[in-house]
């Protein structure tokens, strides 16, 4: 089985901390999206998993094998690296080949598995040329057909859509869920991008700083971020932030947005009388009568397609700046006053000073990475 | 079946350990060179003794005192003086020289190539054989040089044979045989330079002495710190050129310290005095070359997280 | 760069050629002398127009030196045969020793790495007497001495750490990443040091080698000091020409020709090794 | 092989032909003269080995250090008959002048065992002796039964042998009674003038007679030779070379000396009297106005190779310098004249300095019987005269040679005056330093403050005071002062 458990893993590079104090457990057959800023440990997650690099403490296992202490040729897993890492005095097919030839595999059992791979990933054509020849989605391709020839158990992608062009990234985004399912391979995978994250992941963990700061499905993670970092990151356009005073009255919970005192749907009780920020996701928000229970007045500034979506930018009577966006066909809204209500269900609050999100909502147990 | 595969894979028998492994490699090279280390420390013992070949019942240790005569002995300090003055004359000019050539010959081209190569011919020659050659030629009577000079109006041109011109002219013949190397190098380092930043400057008209002094020297600098860190090792250390061309004369114009420690050990075999000066011109470039090595490393460094 | 103007042209023109001139004029003028007797050399004020002659180059071949007194016989081919098997040998063996440690320092930041690489690089700074000298009685003591193997062991002073220092710029110049990929693909770190970071350095090490290698070829006080004559290198050799009843300038010249032949066709042949080889990283940052 | 010829030569031995009817029925023969001297030596070998044993080492092998010389080719040439004499063989190593000593320092410093026996200079043996590295030979010279009966010790010029024999004390007269004999002598310079004897004439310059004479006449030459020739030609680099051949001769003459020796046996600096100073303000005005241009780098082969190609009209050098100038492809090959000089108008003979090429038997040989039958042979009579007439062995050390008439017609035809040279200043030659281990620390000194003075850094009273000042700090240093 190749399934993947990281057990208190430490790094430090020099005086700094790279992984502090890291555990998860991956399972046979999931894709796993590390999600997370530069420098935030996930590529160094990869090699400690593929046994490139050694941690300084902690166990990794894979498969329930103990593997701390064994040579990255003997662990079985396939790597794509975020720059292709291809070997530039070799060809495509060669490139390919390699992790075959390490098995000492016949010459016609490479070939096949060569072409096979290659024509998947539809760069059959390209083989003899050497890297300097290939375009980057080429080199990309033969680098993920690099990691996939031997059928892995365990796929270790870093961030390979990265550097290759827009259309291919929004290919490769369709194509390789379907590709990393038929393997039944389990597969870790690296990205800074959170669509890519949302749209490969069984799970996602959010790493910063070296610490998995949340993990859970991406429905998880859109709807209850574990704090403001996260809510930010994933969404675009980003989530409304706005400072606010939770309060209470008879009928319930409320916020103040412009001069309007928004009722929440939630448990919040522990953020009656603390400063907080509110999260609102612009989806969240739409435009309605004046009349609409919970409706405050805004200005529409301007507006903005983005995408599927379209997006407009309001102030509110204070002055601040909100982000609402409709999908698109929906009907407009002319410049000038209107008023835009809450979806209150899907309104978060963080603590204004920590950023933690408040409510009764699941709590994720960072330290085994398992939600509880 | 993927177990199976990750099995198999297992390693069997002796393995080599990460953590071993590095050392295993650099400990050949480390014993080689540790053979030489201990006849190193012979030659530190030697210095602090009283020790002439010629005089073996008078050995004893005197511990500091060869050392502590250097410093009220004036002929140490004209050593000192005239080894860091060639070495900073010799290693000054060749790299202006080699960086001046080295960025004539910066466009890859067949002749530049050829050139390049032909430059290195001098690299070739074996200093000593090359002094005697220079010394035929700056021959008053039968030398080239001489000849030329006259023409040119130095009728009594006296290169190597006169206090005022000797340093000059051995240092002429060191640059002959070492810029090519600075040359060579620095070729290498202009020709590896990405040529965006230079695109860029160029489409924006930025001056051209902007682009030497900020863009060209500072990503070259790496290159120069080699180059200049091998020449200073040498040429500090210079001894064929110099002894060939003039055993330290005229009086004591060119004494620097592998002369001195030479003569003293060959002619006077006074072995303590001798090993006290190595140990001396020694210390001064480990000294040197450790600022060397500190800049260097910090360069790459700077290098590589740019890259 | 690429808009230059004429007068800029014409300038670097006569730059290049001032230079040219300066490097290469002693060169031509050796090699005019080797086919020269020392007669027309030493002619005063030296002239240009003279009558070539095969006899240096006989006299250095055959080995028989006429002079003024007398017949000499001199083991020049068997000094340059030394010179080649000595320079080889200890290029060889720096590059047998120094490319795996040159690696170890690039890629495994070990403990002590950066002293240990710099104590090696400190053989550099010896004054090459101040072990040489000991040197003798050890070898003396270890049956060593006269052997060419002593000889190559010592001329690792002057190979080793140019080797080390320089290809360990390279080495460090190949992004590791290549080299993970090719052992998470299953090779070991011999295969990938092998297969990868060899064939990636490769003009880079023989760069390097061909340095070693001219520094070695220039050598002179090593051989002197602990072999006898018949291990004796070019630069040893060409001295014999320096007789008692004169210098033969003839075949001192006709000497260094023969002597940089070697090395020059070699240079050629690596010529893109080594100015590209270079280029690719080493030196630099 | 030979039968015909060995007929002749044994009649030679037997006395029945003399030695020119010898070599002319050779030549009849039609036998080179080289070969004929070889075959000659081939019935002296016979005759030697009848009155000793000279196979008692047979089998043995014996190294030598050689300098590339022609005294090594003259042995190396006439090598096969000891081989055959004594049965036993002989190797070698033969390194250029320039590294020679270096080597020969390099071995000896190191306990080498390699070498058996070397060449070297008398000065050398001053360091090589209190070394350590060295045997005093007296042991074997003087035992009847390792020393051959026709060796002849006395035949050595006295002076010569005596010069290589030091008691090893500081100041030690050379060749006093309990002198140890550190070196046997093979061939030995006596420094002279040769001259260039078309330019004299040119110039119209008569040789010189004394200091005076020698600035007056270098400096006419100069300026009336013409074609850049300079007129007289001195060593000059920063060596103790540069003291020792005609500097030191002249010096000498005027009863000057390197070091004063107290009854104590303490050394003190002497090149700082009035005499000297005088002398050697002659000598930096000789060089500046008529000495080459680029005197200070000047060395044993820029003097020679200019008096040969003809940029010198003299030089104050070697006698055998001269010798090797005048034959060979040298462009002024038969030019040259010789005359011995004596710089003191007030002396009554040249003293020429001398430097003579020795054998030396290492401390460190592993068999000193065996190393003493190749010293004994290379150093005998026979050698010498083979040397002497067929190859270029000059000046022999021993008086035989001297005598002898195939040699002295030889030298008479082809370097006419060089034995009337010879002669004259043969009595007064013998080593005028004083011998002490600091040899070559105070004479390379000296050499380094003659510079100064020629490239008028530093006043010549100013200078040789200073000199003096210098060398008495360093013989307190070394015990010696």
């Amino acid at each position: 089985m190749a399934s993947l458990e990281l057990k208190n893993v430490v790094k430090r590079y020099k005086s700094q901390t790279v992984l502090d104090d890291l555990s998860l457990t991956v399972a046979d057959g999931e894709t796993l999206v590390l999600f997370g800023p530069s420098g935030a440990g996930k590529t160094v997650l990869l090699r400690l998993v593929a046994g490139v690099i050694d941690p300084d403490e902690g166990k990794i296992l894979i498969g329930g094998e103990d593997m701390t202490d064994v040579d990255a040729e003997f662990r079985g897993v396939g790597m794509a690296f975020q720059n292709f890492a291809l070997f530039p005095h070799m060809t495509a097919f060669d490139n390919i080949a390699s992790p075959l030839e390490a098995r000492h595999s016949s010459k016609g059992v490479i070939k096949a598995g060569v072409e096979s791979v290659a024509k998947l990933l539809k760069i059959d054509h390209v083989l003899s040329h050497k890297p300097r020849a290939l375009s980057n989605g080429q080199k990309q391709r033969t680098a993920l057909a690099r990691a996939l020839i031997g059928s892995p158990p365990l796929l270790l992608l870093d961030d390979p859509l990265r550097n290759v062009d827009a259309k291919l990234r929004f290919e490769m985004r369709l194509e390789l869920p379907r590709l990393l399912h038929d393997r039944g391979a389990t597969v870790i995978y690296v990205t800074q991008d959170y669509k890519e994250a949302m749209a490969l992941g069984n799970r996602i963990a959010v790493m910063s700083q070296g610490v998995i700061r949340q993990l859970g499905t991406p429905e998880q993670i859109y709807r209850e971020p574990a704090n403001i970092e996260i809510a930010r990151l994933f969404g675009d356009p980003t989530i409304n932030l706005l400072d606010v005073k939770p309060a209470r009255d008879a009928k319930g919970i409320y916020v103040g947005l412009s001069n309007v005192q928004v009722h929440l749907a939630g448990a919040f009780e522990a953020a009656v009388g603390r400063d907080c920020v509110i999260g609102l996701r612009p989806e969240a928000l739409s435009f309605v009568g004046e009349a609409t229970p919970g409706a405050f007045p805004v200005t529409v500034e301007a507006e903005t397609p983005l995408n599927e979506k379209i997006v407009t930018l309001v102030r509110t009577v204070r002055g601040r700046e909100i982000l609402v966006s409709r999908p698109a066909g929906a009907p407009g809204q002319a410049e000038g006053k209107a008023h835009i209500a809450v979806d209150s269900k899907s309104a978060l609050l963080f603590d204004h000073a920590s950023g933690e999100r408040i409510g009764a909502n699941k709590v994720v147990n960072l330290r085994s990475g398992e939600a509880a | 079946m993927t177990a199976a595969t990750v099995q198999r894979a297992r390693p069997s028998g002796f393995r080599i350990s990460k953590r071993v492994l590095p050392y295993l490699l650099s400990l050949p090279a480390l014993l080689v060179c540790i053979g030489i280390l201990i006849p190193f420390l012979t030659s530190v013992v030697y210095s602090f003794q009283r020790y002439r070949l010629s005089q073996p019942w008078a050995r004893q240790f005197n511990w500091g005192d060869n050392y502590i005569s250097f410093f009220t002995d004036p002929k140490f300090w004209n050593t000192l003086q005239v080894s860091l003055l060639y070495a900073g004359i010799t290693v000054v000019l060749e790299l202006l020289l080699g960086l001046a050539i080295a960025m004539l010959l910066q466009k890859r081209s067949t002749l530049n190539n050829f050139i390049s190569i032909m430059l290195l011919m001098p690299l070739m020659t074996a200093p000593a054989l090359a002094a005697l050659m220079w010394k035929l030629m700056t021959n008053p009577g039968f030398g080239v040089l001489s000849y030329l000079a006259s023409l040119i109006g130095l009728q009594d041109f006296r290169w190597a044979s006169s206090p005022s011109t000797a340093l000059l002219t051995v240092v002429l013949v060191d640059i002959w045989v070492y810029t090519p190397f600075i040359m060579i190098l620095l070729l290498a380092g202009l020709r590896s330079l990405p040529t965006q930043p230079f695109e860029a400057a160029a489409l924006d008209g930025v001056p051209r002495s902007f682009v030497f002094f900020r863009i060209t020297l500072p990503m070259l600098m790496p290159y120069i710190l080699t180059a200049t860190l091998f020449r200073l090792l040498d040429s500090i250390q210079q001894f064929d050129i110099i002894y060939a061309m003039t055993q330290g004369g005229p009086g004591d114009t060119l004494t620097v310290f592998q002369v001195e420690a030479y003569l003293n050990f060959f002619q006077s075999t006074n072995v303590g005095r001798s090993a006290a000066l190595m140990i001396i011109l020694w210390a001064i470039t480990y000294f040197l070359s450790n600022i060397f090595i500190k800049n260097w490393l910090r360069l790459r460094e700077r290098a590589r997280g740019q890259a | 760069m690429e808009h230059t103007s004429l007068l800029e042209r014409i300038l670097r023109g006569i730059a290049l050629t001032l230079v040219v001139i300066f490097f290469m004029f002693p060169i031509v003028w050796i090699f005019m002398m080797s086919f020269q007797t020392n007669e027309t050399i030493l002619r005063i004020p030296p002239q240009l127009v003279f009558e070539p002659t095969l006899a240096n180059y006989t006299a250095l071949i055959t080995g028989k030196l006429m002079t003024a007194a007398g017949t000499l016989d001199i083991a020049f081919m068997r000094n340059l045969w030394n010179s080649v098997f000595l320079s080889v040998t200890s290029v060889a063996v720096a590059l047998l020793l120094g490319v795996p440690a040159a690696y170890a320092f690039a890629r495994h930041k070990f403990r002590g790495s950066e002293d240990i690489a710099f104590t090696l690089l400190s053989f550099r700074f010896a004054p090459a007497l101040l072990v040489l000298l000991p040197l003798t009685l050890y070898f003396q003591k270890l049956g060593l001495a006269n052997t060419y193997f002593g000889l190559i062991w010592v001329y690792q002073l002057i190979c080793l750490p140019l080797i080390l220092w320089i290809v360990r710029g390279y080495f460090e110049d190949i992004p590791a990443d290549i080299e993970y990929a090719y052992r998470i693909g299953g090779h070991s770190w011999f295969a990938t040091f092998r297969k990868i970071a060899l064939p990636l350095a490769g003009p880079g090490i023989a760069a390097a080698g061909l340095l070693a290698f001219i520094f070695a070829w220039n050598n002179f006080v090593f051989a002197l000091v602990l072999a006898s004559a018949d291990k004796q290198p070019v630069t040893v050799g060409a001295l014999a020409f320096i007789t008692s009843s004169g210098i033969q300038y003839g075949q001192i010249s006709a000497a260094i020709v023969l002597s940089i032949t070697p090395t020059l066709a070699l240079a050629l042949y690596a010529q893109r090794y080594l100015v590209e080889g270079l280029s690719l990283g080493a030196v630099k940052g | 092989m030979y039968e015909k010829e060995k007929d002749l030569i044994d009649a030679f031995m037997r006395g029945q032909v003399d030695r020119r009817g010898l070599i002319r029925g050779l030549g009849a023969l039609g036998l080179a003269a080289g070969t004929a001297g070889t075959l000659l030596n081939f019935g002296q070998t016979r005759a030697l080995a009848a009155d000793f044993d000279w196979q008692s080492h047979k089998g043995k092998t014996i190294k030598l250090l050689l300098n590339k010389h022609p005294y090594a080719d003259a042995m190396i040439a006439n090598l096969e008959n000891f081989k055959q004499l004594t049965g036993m063989n002989v190797v070698y190593d033969v390194f250029p002048e320039d590294v020679y000593f270096d080597k020969v320092t390099a071995a000896l410093s190191a306990s080498s065992p390699e070498y058996d026996a070397f060449m070297t200079g008398a000065y050398m043996t001053w360091t090589y002796g209190p070394a350590g590295w060295i045997t005093d030979l007296n042991e074997w010279i003087k035992d009847p039964a390792k020393t051959n009966p026709n060796y002849a010790w006395d035949d050595f010029l006295p002076g010569v042998r005596n010069s290589c024999a030091w008691n090893g004390k500081p100041g030690g007269e050379l060749g006093s009674e309990d002198a140890k004999q550190w070196c046997i002598p093979w061939g030995f310079e006596q420094n002279n003038i040769t001259y260039n004897h078309g330019m004299f004439e040119k110039a119209g310059v008569k040789v010189p007679g004394n200091m005076d004479e020698l600035v007056a006449a270098a400096a006419k030459l100069t300026k009336d030779v013409g074609g850049g020739v300079y007129g007289i030609g001195v060593r000059g680099s920063r060596s103790w070379a540069t003291i020792h051949p005609g500097f030191l001769s002249a010096y000498a003459n005027f009863d000057q000396k390197d070091l004063n020796v107290s009854a104590d046996g303490k050394l003190s600096a002497a090149m700082n009297t009035a005499e000297s100073k005088a002398f050697h303000k002659q000598w930096v005005q000789m060089i500046q106005e008529s000495g080459p241009k680029d005197w200070s780098t000047y060395t044993w082969y820029q003097v020679g190779t200019d008096l040969g190609a003809g940029a010198s009209a003299m030089i104050f050098d070697a006698d055998i310098l001269g010798y090797f100038m005048n034959g060979g492809d040298n462009k002024m090959a038969g030019k040259l004249a010789f005359a011995g000089f004596k710089a003191n108008p007030a002396a009554k003979a040249p003293t020429p300095n001398i430097w003579i090429w020795s054998l030396s038997m290492s401390n460190f040989s592993k068999d000193k019987d065996a190393t003493w039958y190749f010293m004994q042979w290379a150093s005998g009579p026979e050698h010498a005269l083979f040397g002497a007439t067929k190859m270029d062995f000059v000046n022999p050390v021993r008086q035989s040679v001297w005598k002898d008439d195939v040699f002295r017609e030889k030298l008479n035809k082809s370097y006419p005056g060089y034995v009337e040279m010879f002669d004259a200043s043969a009595p007064g030659a013998s080593i005028k330093f004083t011998a002490q281990p600091l040899f070559f620390d105070l004479t390379t000194e000296w050499a380094a403050t003659l510079q100064k003075m020629v490239a008028k850094e530093v006043p010549i009273d100013e200078g040789l005071d200073k000199l003096a000042e210098s060398i008495n700090g360093q013989l307190k240093e070394a015990g010696l002062g």
